[in-house]
Order: C-alpha cells, then structure tokens, then sequence
C-alpha cells in the first residue's frame, strides 16, 4: 500500500465513524481527535476499523501514534512493512 | 384493526415528525419491527410497532407533524380483537402550526375510553421505565396489557436496523434538551458533591487486560466508570429512579443512561438495560453500538424513555470535572471529568497518578448528601479493585 | 350393635370414618366432651358419622335430642359456659338457621360483651352443600355467612386428612367453632401419613402448586378445582389450588403469597356470589396484593338462585370443574 | 307440703333493704340517664323487686343465674357489688362488663351470674346448657332461669321446657309476668294467659306466686328449689308483678292508663312490705330511715367509683372476641 493509500483508507474509516464530516478538510499534522471532534470511542472504533482492514497490530500503547493523519499513515506503513517482513 | 401512534419518547415530547415510513399498505409486521422513523426533538428516532397483522392504512404522511398519540396507520390484526381505544396522553395544547395547517383526519376524532392495563403490568413498567404507550396491543384479558406484553417489550429483540442515514435537527435536539435542562433546574433542588479518585490500579489492570487482546475487544476506562457507577447504585438505590408526581419511584433495575455527545452540539443519554449485570465485555460491546447508531439516528424508542440514571464521562480531551444536570424525572447524575496525571500522596510520598475528578448531581428531593457522598465514596472503592468489576 | 365401617387400612379411610374416629378420640381423651344432636344417637347419624358411638360412651355423652336447634344449641352454649367441652351436631347447616340466635347472640357474643369473663369452647358440626338431589331447602352452602361473624372460627375440612384431625384443633380452641363438613364428601376415600397426630387449622394449604393461576377453594369444591387443575395441564396451564380449610380466620398469607407467584386468581366458591366467602377473599386480593395482579379477579359461585331439585339445573346451578378449567383458559389465553 | 320461711328482725331488714337497694339505684340510674352519663337503654325494674330478691333468697353461692336485660335487679339481689354495676351502666373499664355490656349485660362469673340476655327468650337454652353442665359433673346446684312473659310465645320456652323435663335437670324457671311485652298486653298476646298451664303440658311442675309480695316470693321459691334438689326435676314459679315505669326510657305508654299504674303502685312490694313492717311494729321508722341513708352512701360511693373510672383504650376493642383460654 502506498501512503497515499494509507491515507484515503483512514480518511475512509473516519468516515464510517463520523460520516457527517468533511474528510478533505483533514490536514496532515492535525490532531485527527481535534479536527473531526472523535472521542475516546470514536477513537477506538478507529483503530478497531484499521486494524480489521490492514490486519496489522496495535498495542494499546501506541495510540498516541495514530493522533494524526501523518503519524497514523506512516505507523500503518511501518507495521505493514514489518509484517510483511516476518511473514517472508 | 390495531392503531399506531405517534409514542411520547419522554416527558418533554409533545409532538413528533414523520421523517419515514419503513413499511407501504399491504406489507406484514409484527411486535417489534420498526416500521416508521420519527423526528422529534431529540433526533430521529425509530419507532416500533408491537403488533402484529398487515398494515392497512397509513394516515399520516412523511413530513407531517402530529401531537403524540396521533393514529399514524392501521393494522389489521387479522382475527385479533380490536383495542379498546384511548386518548392521547398528552392533553391537547395549542395546535403545533403544521397540524393547523394540515386537514383534520378523521381517523383522529377524539377517543375516550381507557386502555386496560393489570396493576403488575403497570408496575413493571414503571420499575423497567418503559413507556406503556409503546405497546400497543395486550394480550391480556378484554385485551388488556400485562405483565408479559411489558416485559416483550422490554426485551424486544433488536434486529439490524436499516443502514439508512438520517439528518439530526440539531437546532430541534437544542431546544429539547433547553426544555429538559430548565424543567430540571427549575424544578429539581440539585446538590453536588466531588471525589477525586486514584486510577493507578484501575488503569494497570486495563493496561493488562487490553495489552493481548484484538483491539475489538479492548475496553475503554470509561466502561469501569461506567461498571462501577452502577454497581455503586446497589448500595444507594434511592439514587435510582424516577422522581414523579411528588413521590419517589425507585426503579427495579439499573438501567443506565449513558451520555454521548453528538459533533456539532447535541447530547443524548439512551439506556444501557441492566448496567450492573453486564460484563464489561458487554457493556463495551452495549455502549460502542449505542453511540454507532446516536450518530446515526437510529436510536430506538425504547431505549430513551428507559434510563434509571444517566453517567457521563468527559472522556480524554474533556474538563477535569463536570458537574450535571439532572435529565427529569431521573435523580441523579454521575459525572466522569477527564484522566489527568498528577501528584497523589501514596503512604507519604508524593507519587504522580492518574486521577479523575468523579461527581454527582442530585435531588434533593430524594436524598441528600449523605446518601451522595456514601454512594461516592463507593464508586472510589470499586475503582480500587477493577478485576471484580 | 352396628357393625363399624371398616376400616381400609390405619391411615386409608373414608371420610365418614375418619369424622367418626375424630370424634371417638375426643371422646376418650377428655371426659368433659360430649355429643349433643339429632338422631346422633340411637339412629347413627343422620351421615352415620356417630354410627357406633352410643354403644361405646352410653346415652349422657351421646345424647339424642328432640328437634329442638335452639335449645340444644342453646345448651351447648350453656354447658360449654359451665365447664363442658360439648360438640354439637346440627344435621345440615339449613336447620342451623334455627339456633342462629344462640349462635350469633350468645356463642359468639358472650366471651366480649362479659368482657372476657366466659369463653365458649363449643363446636358445632354440620353438614353443608349440595349435590344429592335433595332440593333447595337441604342444599344451602352457608359457611360465608358463618364467616362474616367476628369470634367464630369456621373450619371446612375437605380431605380424609383434615375430617381426622381438625376436630382435634376445634376442641384445643376456647373459642366457638363450627366444623363444616361437605355432603358430597362422606364417601371419599384417602389417606394420610400413619404417624399424622394433628393439623394445623391456622393455615390455608396449597394442594397442588403452579405458576399460572391460583384457584381458591375450600370444602365440596376442592376436589372440582383439582379436576380443573389437572384438565388445565394437559393444555400446558400449571394452576395452583389453595385449599383455604380455615373461612374465618382467613389465612391471607397464603392467599397472597400464591397470588403473588401466579398473579391470576379463580375464587370457587358453592356459596351464592354475592357477599359470599369468594367476595372476602377477592377483597383480600384487591387490598392486599393489588399490585400483583396481572388479570381481573374471577370467581366461579353457585348461580344465585334456590339450589332446584332437577338433576341437570343442579348441575348448573353449583360450581362444576369444566366451569373452572372454561374461566381459567379464559384469563391465561383470552381468545 | 310447704316450708315456712323463719321470718326473724335481721331477715326481715334485709329483705326490705335488698328490694330499696334496687330502687334507690335505679332512681340513680335515670338520673345519671337524664345527664347523659348513662346512654342506650335502660330497663327499669322498679315495682318487679320482690320477685328477684325473693327468689335470690332461696339460692346458694353454688347455684347459677340466668337474667334478662332487666336485671339490675338481679344482679344486685345477688350480691354483684354495685359499683361494678354503676360502673358498667356507664361504660366505664372497672364496670363488671369493662363497659362492653351496659345496663342489659351484667355478668359476674364469681357469682355465676350468667348474664343479662337481650333477646327474649335467648337466655332459657343457656340455663338449659348450665343446668346439663353441672348435672353432667355431678354438682348438686340449681339453675335459676329469669325471663319475661313475653319469652312464653318464643320457640326457646317451649324447646326448653320440653327438654328441662325430658333431661330432669334442676331448673327454676322463674316467669316475671309484669302483664306486658313491651306494649303488649299478656291478654292481647295469650291463647291461654294460665303460664302454669302451658308448663304443665311439657309436665313442669309449677304455681303462681304474688311477685309483690317478697316474703310470698321467697317462700314459693325455697319450696321449689327444694323440690327441685330432691326430685331432679325442673320447676316453674310464675309471679305476677307489674312495672311501674316505661318498659324503657323512650316509651308513652300508649297501652295502658295512668290510673291503672296508679293502682299498681299502691300494692308496691316496697310500700306493702314497709307498711306491713310498720304496722307490726317489727320495724322502727329510724331502722328505715337508718337504712335509706346506708344505701344512698352505698350508691353514691358507687356512683364516685364509676364517675372515677377510666374507660377500656379503644386499642382493646377487639380484645376477647376470641379467647385465648378458657378462664379457670
């Protein structure tokens, strides 16, 4: 997956989520929670949605990772990547 | 033949909107379905029908606004005795200005006599604070609604709603929850109390508990607020129920109102049936759909006229505390304030901790503090062994 | 000298039997009790329940009396005034009408008005109830109207059980008792636990427990409400059946504590409906467990009219089984 | 055969005293009435006394009384004190009744004293149950059984009568033939007005006796109840008397004349036995009067004991209606 395909699935999910929001209005280092008012359920259902389209695991710890629409698309990158890794 | 009507979801409904009909003359129903969806002051709501026949007629066109108790179709029973009919339960005020406009239906004449209802039935009803009004049909004798009619209702299985996707009138939920929160403070002596609570254990326990689960069956702090909230309540029941007519009602179950905000303005606190007896599986699982579908608009009727008490949480980007108003005619409201890290004195050293500021507004009408603090200082206590909640 | 009616086994008998070694054991175990009455004596009992007992206690404790009700009645009272432990046999509660006066006025009056100075331990026996074809005049079920009288106790055993032991419990009782014993019962054979010594006579019993209805009963008509019950089975409806045993006093935690777990209810009652037994009990309900019900209070009574001497009006003139298992159907699956 | 009464001074005195004692308290009686201190209704006995004091002479403590709801006079003649009587006439917690009676139902199970019975003809079964009970436990006592003659045309005199002599039981029927049932004139009432008679067809041994005569009264009934002891066998003395009041205290008298009670008043059993005494000089006019101020302390002390009494707390209203024994 590309990053900016990374980045149109999570646009996506946050649709699925809050579908009465306006995705283009997301800029890259915003806080996703901010710009589109998710609270803290909204923000587990995200991670739930992502996790259950890309299969990649996301320790609770790493919540804070995901806070923006960049940091969440390069997490989902590198856990891709190393995913991919282990299973070669 | 069988009426539908247009159900009271709340002390404050008067009159609602046909935004849809799910269902066309001819089609089968049966207790259960939700066959209309309704646009009141609250959102869009979905409404049931507890019949069972054909539908025959529908009287009231999408788009119209009628008074609750309003005959909205018909449904022929098929071989099922007629209802005895009844009046509307909200006295006739002022015609809304869309039912002036709008041609008088004859279906509507005015409707006299009682509905019959056993006294268990009505008790019940009262302890599950469902609405009678959203039964339509009784199964009893002459008809009448009893005890076994109340508990399908309250029990009834909710089949996937359809995935159709409604505006909220935020403007319309504003004015309701202005009604609700002045009837409240006008009304309701409200007494507040505030304890700080140390979720170290708690939240090492969560940590734990998520740390090697899927992150579908990961669990938020605020379902141990939740969980210990109602817990709490079965040792201060006088916290739960409804305060009405001058007399207090304690209620047989906790039923939860949890609150959730809806973006751009707007709150709404449906029922979570039986909060004390859930898992805190199931209430992740009870409290993740009702917020999917509060944001949807697709709430059912029962599940607003049910609370017992409603708890909110701030949740993580919340104030630090929050001090509520009491949602008529409940009795009480527990307030979760934001998760914030801070010194603590542990044993006489100054440790940082995650604490959160819990409070209770209350009647004081029904308790007084006493009562409140016991029922906080319970809350704090539950929170210190979250592997029993 | 009759031959006694035999006895099936020590603890297997007919009801008559078991009327009739109740009273033999109250007259061995206290000298002071007698038996006062018509035709108790020389022809046996009008049912042939004291068949027996003048050749065993001799004519001063068995003793005939002309048909006089209020006078003997009356001397109940009297002798039980005086230090006596009479048990009085009016034939039928019909002719009870005749010594109402003593009863009423003096039995029951006595023990207050005197301001606690007598006490009457009395028992009157009587038969009650119809069924056997006699016509109306020896057909009447009046243990209500006994029962609306503050300082009777009214027993109405309906089980070989309770026609054994409940005399015991009238006799223990300083207080007047009438013993109702139901016609139609005489000939029923049961049986009780051969180590059985006394019942208690406070306490209503659940004779057959259920969750869908209770049916509330006493006397003549326990046996038809058992029928009903078990007609009501095997349509999948699980009634329960009280036998209140006890008119007065009421035991009305048994009442409520069944109403409570069935929350529907069929008052049986061979009275006339109006200001009958049934009434009480219903009222009862309505006071006391009002909020517990989940389906209007229904009875099934005797039709308000003489009790006629046809068979078939008979028939549906007094409660009937297929009466009951109709009404009860009626409440749990309304058509 | 009969038995002379010995009629000594003291016996004479007494006899006298018992029969003012009775009048002088009903005279208090209908004042304390008239102040509202005594309510319901109040059958006078006045013009009857002879009757009940002669026959309470001939009984022992042993034997048992069964009255009417006239019977002060009883009551009294028996040796009830009456301050538990005054008291019970007004409704008071020491009253012998603990005021749940009232002027009809005295009873005093000590002097067993069955009670003041308010249904005519209600108390001649009981006397029959008391007089079976003490003959059934082999007690040689003696049942006197007060009633009216109006009780004569109930069921109950016939039944009783029928049985008393069936059973031989020791009862003395005693009928106080005032001539009236309420209103009702005995010769408007009778087929047959000779009471003697109609005892006589159960086979009841009996005679008429002048009940305002007290010494007449006493000796008829010492005979009788000899009689009765010795033959086992029921006895009836009827004895004719008259009231001189209203049968109770609302009451015109529409069936009788003034002049008829009048004449009635001049053969007063008081007034024939003072003026008997008196002119046989076998009683000094300060003896009577002696005895007059005696009784009328004796009633006002009775009087100040029910004034001083409490009334039963209405918390105890439903106490006794059923008994929790059987009293020793």
């Amino acid at each position: 997956m590309t990053d900016a395909e990374i980045r149109a699935l999570i646009l996506e999910l946050i649709c699925d989520i809050a579908p009465e929001l306006d995705p283009a209005s997301a800029r890259d280092q915003d806080d996703l929670r901010e710009i589109f008012d998710l609270d803290s359920m909204d923000f587990a259902n995200l991670i739930v949605a992502i996790h259950d389209r890309t299969k990649i695991a996301i320790p609770e710890a790493d919540y804070n990772k995901l806070f923006t629409l960049a940091g969440a698309t390069a997490y989902v990158r590198e856990a891709l990547a190393s995913s991919a890794a282990r299973t070669r | 033949m069988n009426d539908f009507k247009m159900p009271a979801l709340g002390a404050d409904m008067e009159a609602g909107t046909l935004v849809e009909w799910l269902v066309k003359p001819g089609d089968r129903v049966k207790s259960g379905d939700v066959i209309a969806v309704v646009e009141t002051q609250k959102g869009a709501i979905e409404v049931e029908v507890f019949a069972e026949g054909v539908v025959s007629d529908i009287l009231i066109p999408v788009g119209e606004r009628v008074p609750v108790g309003t005959v909205l179709a018909q449904i022929d029973g098929a071989g099922v005795a007629p209802l005895p009919v009844e009046p509307a339960i909200v006295a006739p005020k002022p015609a809304p200005q869309a039912l002036a406009e709008a041609p008088p239906k004859p279906t509507v004449a005015p409707q006299v006599s009682r509905r019959k209802i056993t006294p268990a039935a009505r008790r019940r009803a009262v302890a599950l604070s469902l609405d009678l009004e959203t039964i339509v049909k009784g199964t009893g004798v002459e008809g009448s609604i009893r005890l076994a009619d109340v508990e399908a209702a309250a029990s009834v299985a909710r089949p996937a709603p359809p995935l159709t996707r409604r505006g909220l009138d935020l403007s319309q939920m504003r004015q309701a929850i202005a009604a609700a929160m002045s009837r409240s403070k006008r009304e309701i002596p409200h007494y507040y109390l505030a304890e700080t609570v140390d979720l170290h254990l708690s939240l090492t326990w969560l940590e734990a508990f998520n740390a090697d689960r899927p992150p579908i069956e990961r669990i938020l702090p605020a379902v141990l607020f939740l969980k210990a909230a109602a817990l709490a309540l079965r040792e201060q029941s006088k916290l739960n129920g409804a305060y009405e007519n001058g007399v207090f009602l304690p209620a047989a179950g906790i039923h939860v109102g949890w609150a959730i905000a809806l973006r751009g303005g707007g709150l709404i606190a449906p029922a979570i049936r039986d909060t004390d007896k859930k898992t805190l599986v199931e209430l992740m699982a009870a409290m993740r759909d009702l917020v999917e579908r509060a944001r949807r608009g697709n709430l059912r009727s029962s599940e607003l006229t049910s609370p017992t008490i409603t708890v909110t949480s701030v949740g993580d980007r919340g104030a630090e505390s929050v001090t509520g108003v009491i949602y008529p005619p409940q009795v009480a409201i527990v307030g979760f304030g934001r998760v914030a890290t801070r010194p603590w004195a542990v044993e006489g050293r100054v440790e940082s901790r995650p604490l959160v500021t819990v409070s209770l507004a209350a009647d004081h009408r029904v308790t007084d503090g006493h009562i409140g603090g016991l029922y906080l200082a319970a809350v704090a206590r539950l929170l210190q062994e979250p592997e029993k909640l | 000298m009759n031959a006694p009616e035999p006895t099936l086994t020590p603890n297997r008998m007919t009801y008559r039997e078991a009327s009739k070694q109740a009273l033999r054991e109250a007259l061995l175990s206290d000298p002071r009790v007698f038996l006062m009455g018509e035709d108790i004596g020389r022809y046996g009992g009008c049912y042939a329940v004291t068949k027996g007992l003048l050749e065993e206690f001799g004519e001063e404790r068995i003793r005939d009396t002309p048909l006089s009700e209020s006078a003997f009645v009356g001397a109940g009272v009297g002798t039980a005034m005086a230090g006596m432990r009479p048990i009085v046999e009016i034939m039928t509660v019909n002719f009870s009408l005749l010594a109402l006066d003593q009863i009423l006025n003096n039995a029951v009056t006595i023990p207050h008005m005197s301001g606690g100075q007598f006490a009457i331990p009395l028992v009157i026996r009587m038969a009650t109830g119809g069924g056997r074809r006699v016509a109306a005049q020896h057909s009447r079920s009046l243990e209500g109207w006994y029962a609306h009288i503050p300082g009777l106790r009214v027993l109405t055993p309906a089980t070989v059980e309770d026609a054994r032991f409940m005399l015991k419990g009238a006799l223990a009782d300083p207080n007047p008792v009438i013993i109702f014993e139901h016609v139609m019962l005489y000939n029923m054979e049961g049986d009780f636990p051969s180590d059985m010594k006394e019942v208690d006579i406070a306490r209503a019993k659940v004779r057959r427990a259920g969750r869908d209805v209770s049916l509330i009963t006493y006397g003549g008509s326990l046996f038809k409400a058992l029928q009903a019950a078990d007609a009501l089975s095997s349509e999948g409806i699980d009634a329960e059946v009280i036998d209140l045993r006890t008119l007065r006093p009421l035991d009305t935690k048994t009442i409520i504590d069944s109403v409570a777990r069935t929350r529907r209810c069929i008052i049986i009652d061979e009275g006339w409906r109006s200001g009958s037994i049934s009434a009480e009990v219903g009222m009862r309900i309505a006071e006391e467990a009002f909020f517990e019900l989940d389906a209007p209070l229904r009875r099934v009574c005797s039709r308000e009219a003489p009790i006629p001497y046809a068979a078939h009006l008979e028939d549906a003139c007094l409660p009937q089984a297929a009466t009951i298992v109709a009404v009860a159907r009626e409440l749990i699956r309304p058509s | 055969m009969t038995k002379k009464v010995h009629l000594d001074h003291a016996h004479l005195l007494h006899l006298l005293k018992a029969m003012i004692r009775i009048r002088h308290f009903e005279a208090k009686c209908v004042e304390l009435y008239q102040a509202q201190k005594i309510l319901g209704f109040l059958h006078l006995y006045d013009g009857e006394e002879a009757v009940s004091v002669g026959v309470m002479e001939a009984l022992t403590p042993e034997d048992a009384i069964i009255a009417t709801y006239r019977e002060h006079g009883q009551a009294l003649a028996r040796g009830v004190d009456p301050k538990c009587l005054m008291a019970e006439m007004m409704g008071k917690l020491n009253g012998c009744c603990r005021g749940r009676g009232g002027s009809m139902h005295f009873f005093d199970r000590k002097r067993r004293f069955y009670g003041g019975n308010a249904i005519v003809g209600g108390g001649l079964p009981l006397a029959l149950g008391v007089a079976l009970a003490d003959k059934m436990q082999r007690r040689s006592a003696v049942t006197a059984c007060f009633f009216g003659e109006g009780a004569v045309d109930e069921g109950e005199f016939h039944e009783t009568l029928n049985l008393a002599k069936l059973w031989r039981l020791p009862i003395l029927f005693v009928c106080e033939n005032n001539l009236y049932s309420m209103g009702m004139a005995v010769e408007r009432a009778e087929a047959d007005i000779d009471f003697v008679h109609k005892a006589s067809g159960y086979r009841v041994a009996g005679e008429k006796v002048d009940g305002m005569d007290v010494v007449a009264v006493e000796s008829a009934a010492r005979n009788a109840i000899d009689r009765i002891r010795r033959e086992n066998d029921p006895y009836f003395l009827e004895c004719r008397t008259y009231r001189f009041r209203a049968h109770s205290m609302f009451d015109a008298q529409l069936y009788r004349s003034k002049e008829e009670v009048e004449a009635w008043r001049k053969k007063g059993p008081i007034l024939r036995f003072q003026t008997w005494l008196e002119a046989n000089r076998l009683i000094k006019p300060e003896e009577i009067a002696a005895m007059e101020k005696e009784i009328d302390v004796e009633i006002a002390e009775a009087v100040a004991y029910a004034e001083a009494g409490g009334l039963e707390p209405i918390s105890e209203l439903e106490r006794f209606v059923t008994m929790d024994e059987v009293p020793a």
